[in-house]
């Protein structure tokens, strides 16, 4: 077998929506490509764009947010706050060197498992057609500075 | 320094088919602060349970992490172990293993490796977790039911009856719903509103129900226990408390010809009126897009009439809120518009109906007392033809799923119409027959053997008029034949969908629904009567398509569910609550003004002398519902959201390197 | 005036001649500009749709690139299996870029996808509704009439967009414009078995006089057609029907003739005279 | 013989009609609303839906029942079928691939001969001229059905109607549409297709 790019990719998806709705596309039994790993939080509204930065420092070649569709937000208006701080963030990703491609949104309800499996395959082969994230080392230096908080205790 | 115990759980073969779990668990047991992993063949079972309790007794573990399902699923069983074993049950985790890997992917090496990846990332929270205390919380025994139809009614009286106050919300004048529109109904035949009517006099009657007919739910806050409920009482312009229910307004309505929404369209009924005799409350209602007074100005009749001086045309919408302990939705179905099938001319032939007009001919209390005549021209239709999944399984035109309740109708309709007009025939086209239920079978199968329905099975692909018949245009699969027939009458079984703008409420409460806008349940097989949002249930058909002892059974589940809650004074939320830091906060309000729930309180700081020194946020623990945005958009990192916090967070991407 | 890119197609320049003169008067008469395609091929019809999947797509595609090169936008295809080959082309091209790719290979040319395809109605539609009223010089009152849209007009309707595949009204919104009664009659997209009516005339005569009978039956004294198959069909098969079932006397008048006369446009200008079943008795 | 759900071990018959027409055969649940609504079903030998079936069975042994069979040269492509399947089959699709394999297979009904021999007509029509010439295609269809005297009677009336033109009008471009047919028709070829 010829060596394949497998990407890695780093999903943050909120508890209500979209982690159920990949829970349902696994009790429908629906395969897609295995390289997601996923880390669950409350809201997307939680999450803190640095967890992206965080992420690609870590090796990820990309990152999926997904959240609730809108208005169907658990808290009311939680992924409307992603969406709107992203603005902001592209910003960031441009001068970290880090391609807007990489950065993927969507929004996927409880009862869609079949859109998870599909959007994680389609992701997974985006991604794959960008290749492996190589600004990492430029990132590490970048991001020295805008380092947020300690993660070790 | 942390003491973390890893458990790789098989579930029988459903993981370990396609994950090496021994592997796994080696894996694990090498991660930093990892003490303990093993891997077992059920953990979830007593003797799983017991492995995870003792490894934590004798380990002296400080986390534990259980690879297996989904935490939806296991989480509140193996944090409940954990606290058995005297564990802090916020320090125990689940990965998952199941979902999220064994039953999506086939390749065995990339699953293993993303689930030893999946319980890395949980050990590094784990090592993270900090123990939490549960948040105590009144609760305020008082259940709000939404939607008056038979479901909402059963609900409705069995938490009564059960000792508890009830708030009713019906969004028509009456209650009754569906049901009270039905003619007889399967399989033992007994008259619908004989069975009904009973059961509605008692909700006006009974002393814990309070009653909001026309009435919609106009805003919801708070949380299980505790909630808000803003009701709007649309204006009746009818006291209600004055009314005696004389009916002499509307004897006296000069407006007479309005299309009755009761009736289906086949009666008529006046613009002061009540939507059928047997109504609760027994009062009427102005419909104000209709009458004259309100739309010339002229007439005032039933004002003039009214012997108690209830007309008022002044009336307003009024808003009225209630405290709420548990809600019970149970807001019921409509019938496809047929409009869709220009094929079958509904809409166009006044001949061609839907199953609940139907039933309104059926009825003895509808607009024929009883009579199946055509709507045309009165006659007696000697040829009925019944179509079937209309609507229904047609992903083309209508909705995926089966209806599941028309199978069953369409025999009774068939037997009805042979019942009484014995020299008629009845045709069904169908494309299979569901009838999985107590004597069902046998009464379809007596539709077809007693009362000679004819069914073909196969569907219908065009139905026009000529000279005064329905021509009908079939297929009988089974023989391999066309059929035509020249039918009198024709009846579409249409599909049983979502109410109308079911989206906004359920926005309204924070519950899930699913592509067709029916409330999802929790589980779907075992917690299938509550919501996804706690201290809400789910009963009839709002959840999906049911028939009648389905609906009930459903309704008295919840109301289970709601005298359970409402059997403590207090009950225990989880502790994902935000947390200030004082020291660091600046008070620059961006968490005050992003939070959904006005949980964030500006509070002064003093000094001894009694001066404001500076001001800080505060989370009002009772309110916060846990989103983490006042965490994620704090720019001096001084709200940190308790389970979920930003070293926990970091700590779990960063478990993403190897 | 109004530039319009005009594709008669093989049939407007033969069986159907009185379709292509009353196409192309009318369009004077409404101030429109035709300017016909140069050089262009037939679309491959049904032979090529019922035989060769490729060449069911490449000789439609030339077409349109044909029309991309000659910088037309809005191309009319007055016959209504022209029109529905060319969307169907269009709407297959647009949505799988691979058989683009191939069919672009096939005709040797790069067709972008730029053009849009009218059929007769909705050019009348865009073009010339509701005005249309006050152009017209001859109101056809008392002139009860059959609008038929047999199958290609109207299916599928995922690919067209056009009308409601069921219950269509557009030529009847015309047809009540021109000052003539349009019919209720359920048939009107029922189909008439052109594509077979050289070779399975039987079934074709059968099919036909149902759509005949239906029309009468439901009042009508003239059918309006927008399809020059239809109307070989129920024009000339006629003559078989009537030798089967007995006579009909139904004349079969294309939508554009009806505009035509409503704008006062003289018969043999519109081709009337070409008929197999005369519509003088009815139309003064 | 398995009759797996996963298209991808479909063999066969049945896989050979997925792959050329684009559809899942499994869509269909068999409901017969295309029967019932086809106007030509009373001329036909097999219904549609009984067609969308015996491709489901998809066994080899089919394969000549649904490639020889009238039905598939009798349907006239009004896609009444499609328009109102509600499992959004399109069953005009999949007889236009079982015509082109039953060609391909040389497998077609006798009394398909008329239908195939006025397909060859048209299209050769158009490949010597670039458009359709109606009184060639009449007389080609004429000469190749060996059905000589029907409709004979109204070709006088449609000349004189100036309906019929004797003589072709030959497009410029004749040499690249012919150039297309060439391609279409090599590239159509069972062997060819799935090569690339």
């Amino acid at each position: 077998m010829s060596e394949e790019f497998e990407p890695k990719i780093t999903a943050f998806v909120c508890n209500w929506c979209t982690y159920a709705g990949a829970d349902l596309a696994g009790t429908s039994r629906l395969k897609y490509a295995s390289n997601m790993r996923v880390i669950k939080l409350p809201c997307t509204g939680r999450i803190d764009f640095m967890f992206l930065i965080r992420a690609f420092e870590q090796g990820a070649d990309a990152v999926l947010v997904s959240g609730c569709h809108p208005g169907d937000c658990h808290y009311n208006e939680g992924n409307y706050y992603a969406r709107r701080r992203w603005t902001v963030f592209r910003k960031l990703l441009n001068f970290l060197g880090i391609e807007e491609d990489r950065v993927q949104f969507s929004s996927v309800s409880a009862a869609e498992g079949r859109k998870w499996a599909d959007l994680v395959n389609e992701v997974t082969g985006a991604v794959r057609k960008l290749g492996p994230f190589k600004g990492y080392k430029q990132l590490m230096e970048k991001s020295r500075f805008i380092q947020p908080v300690e993660a070790g205790k | 320094m942390s003491r973390i115990g890893v458990f790789v759980c098989h579930c029988g073969e459903n993981i370990g088919r396609t994950v090496d779990c021994a592997k796994v668990a080696q894996a694990a047991a090498k991660f930093p602060g990892v003490v303990h992993a093993v891997d077992y063949k059920y953990m979830c079972s007593d003797p799983g349970q017991n492995l995870i309790k003792q490894a934590i007794r004798e380990k002296k573990l400080t986390g534990v992490v259980v690879a297996a399902c989904s935490p939806r699923m296991h989480e509140p069983t193996f944090r409940r172990a954990a606290a058995e074993a005297g564990l802090n049950p916020f320090l125990c985790e689940m990965a998952n293993i199941r979902e999220h890997v064994s039953w999506v992917h086939e390749d065995r090496a990339a699953a293993t490796a993303k689930a030893i990846d999946h319980t890395r990332i949980m050990v590094e929270k784990a090592r993270h977790d900090e123990p939490l205390f549960p948040v105590k919380v009144p609760v305020t025994k008082t259940a709000l039911v939404i939607g008056g139809g038979i479901a909402g009614i059963q609900a409705a009286l069995d938490i009564a009856n059960g000792a508890q106050k009830v708030i009713l919300v019906e969004k028509e004048p009456s209650i009754g719903g569906h049901m009270a529109q039905l003619s007889e109904t399967f399989p033992t035949l007994d008259c619908s509103q004989c069975i009904l009517t009973p059961r509605m006099v008692e909700v006006a009657a009974h002393p814990n129900i309070k009653l909001h007919t026309f009435s919609e739910i106009e805003e919801s806050k708070g949380y299980i226990g505790n909630f808000e409920v803003k009701i709007r009482k649309k204006a009746r312009s009818v006291d209600l408390k004055k009314c005696t229910g004389c009916g002499l307004c509307m004897e006296k309505c000069p407006v007479k010809n309005i299309k009755s929404e009761f009736e289906c369209g086949l009666g008529a009924r006046t613009a002061i009126y009540r939507p059928f005799p047997q109504a609760v409350p027994n009062k009427p209602v102005i419909d104000r897009e209709h009458c004259l007074k309100f739309q010339k100005g002229t007439c005032g009749v039933c004002a003039k009439v009214c012997p108690v001086a209830a007309i008022n045309y002044d009336d307003t919408d009024e808003i009225v809120t209630e405290k709420i302990g548990a809600i019970v939705l149970a807001t019921g179905y409509r019938v496809m518009g047929t409009d869709l099938y220009g094929e079958y001319g509904y809409g166009k032939y006044p001949d061609v109906i839907d199953g609940l007009q139907f039933e309104r001919l059926a009825s003895a209390s509808g607009p024929t007392d009883g009579n199946i005549v055509r709507p045309s021209d009165g006659k007696v239709p000697k040829k009925v033809v019944f179509l079937k999944c209309i609507g229904s399984r047609d992903n083309a035109h209508g909705i995926t799923y089966c209806s599941k309740i028309c199978c069953m109708y369409v025999a009774k309709h068939a037997m009805l119409y042979k019942h009484k007009v014995h020299d008629g025939q009845a045709y069904v086209f169908y494309m299979d027959i569901r009838a999985g239920g107590k004597n069902y079978d046998e009464f379809v199968r007596r539709a077809i053997e007693e009362d000679g329905a004819m069914y073909y099975r196969g569907r219908v692909s065009r139905i026009y008029e000529h000279g005064g018949k329905l021509i009908v245009k079939g297929v009988d699969t089974l023989s391999g034949l066309n059929v035509q027939i020249d039918a009198d009458l024709v009846v579409l079984a249409t599909a049983m969908q979502a109410q109308e703008g079911i989206e906004k409420l359920a926005q309204k409460l924070n519950v899930s629904y699913d592509e067709y806008n029916f409330f999802t349940e929790a589980h779907p097989k075992l917690r299938p009567v509550e919501a996804n949002t706690a201290g809400i249930f789910l009963a009839g058909a709002c959840q999906a398509p049911k028939d009648i002892p389905e609906a009930v059974a459903q309704a008295g589940g919840a109301a289970a569910k709601v005298l359970g809650l409402f059997s403590s004074d207090e009950l225990e939320r989880e502790p994902i609550i935000a947390r200030v830091n004082e020291n660091t906060c600046v008070a620059c309000w961006y968490c005050y003004n992003v939070c959904p729930y006005g949980a964030i309180e500006k509070k002064e700081i003093k000094d001894k002398q009694g001066r404001t020194v500076r001001w800080v946020a505060h989370v009002n623990e009772s309110v916060c519902a846990g989103c983490g945005l006042c965490n994620a958009i704090c720019p001096s990192k001084s709200v940190e959201l308790d389970g979920f916090d930003d070293g926990q967070s970091y700590a779990e991407i960063g478990a993403l390197s190897e | 005036m109004i530039k319009i890119g005009y594709y008669p197609g093989c049939s407007l320049e033969g069986t159907s001649s009185d379709y292509g003169m009353s196409v192309r008067r009318m369009a004077e008469g409404l101030g429109w500009e035709l300017r016909e395609l140069e050089d262009w091929n037939c679309c491959g019809a049904s032979a090529a749709h019922q035989t060769n999947r490729l060449l069911a797509l490449s000789l439609p595609a030339r077409v349109l690139a044909l029309a991309e090169e000659q910088g037309v936008t809005e191309l009319l295809a007055p016959c209504a299996a022209c029109s529905s080959r060319l969307i169907s082309t269009n709407k297959t091209l647009s949505e799988n870029p691979e058989t683009a790719k191939e069919i672009n290979e096939i005709i040797e040319m790069n067709y972008k996808g730029t053009v849009k395809v009218l059929n007769v109605i909705q050019a009348l539609q865009k073009h010339a509704m509701p005005e249309i009223e006050r152009k017209v010089r001859r109101k056809l009152t008392g002139l009860k009439v059959a609008c038929y849209y047999g199958c290609l007009l109207v299916r599928q309707p995922k690919v067209l967009k056009f009308d409601d595949p069921e219950e269509p009204k557009s030529m009847e919104q015309i047809v009540a414009a021109l000052g003539a009664e349009a019919v209720d009659w359920p048939l009107k997209t029922d189909c008439c078995g052109a594509g077979l009516s050289m070779s399975v005339t039987e079934a074709v005569v059968d099919l036909t006089h149902k759509i005949l009978e239906n029309a009468k039956f439901h009042g009508a004294q003239v059918v309006a057609v927008a399809c020059p198959m239809c109307h070989s069909n129920l024009d000339m098969r006629q003559l078989d029907v009537n030798r089967r079932y007995g006579a009909q006397n139904l004349p079969i008048l294309f939508l554009t003739q009806l505009v035509g006369l409503a704008l006062g446009i003289p018969e043999k200008d519109l081709g009337l005279k070409k008929h197999f079943v005369k519509a003088t008795s009815v139309v003064k | 013989m398995p009759h797996g759900n996963n298209s991808s071990t479909l063999t066969g018959f049945m896989a050979e009609v997925e792959k050329r027409g684009k559809f899942r055969l499994a869509d269909c649940y068999q409901c017969g609303k295309c029967s019932a609504g086809c106007p030509m079903a009373e001329y036909m030998d097999i219904l549609p839906h009984q067609i969308v079936r015996l491709c489901q069975l998809g066994e080899e042994s089919v394969r000549s029942k649904v490639l020889g069979s009238q039905t598939i040269w009798q349907c006239v492509s009004c896609e009444t079928c499609s328009t109102r399947c509600p499992k959004d089959f399109d069953i005009a699709g999949l007889m236009d691939v079982l015509r082109e394999m039953s060609l391909e297979a040389r497998a077609a009904h006798a009394d398909a001969g008329n239908i195939i021999a006025f397909h060859k007509a048209f299209k050769n029509s158009i490949k010597k001229t670039g458009r359709l010439h109606e009184f060639g295609l009449a007389v080609g269809y004429k000469l190749r059905s060996m059905d000589l005297f029907a409709d004979v009677t109204k070709f006088p009336k449609m000349l004189t109607a100036g309906k019929l033109r004797f003589l072709p009008h030959k497009i410029k471009g004749v040499e690249k549409v012919k150039k297309i047919f060439e391609k279409c028709e090599a590239r159509g070829k069972p062997g060819k297709r799935g090569g690339k």
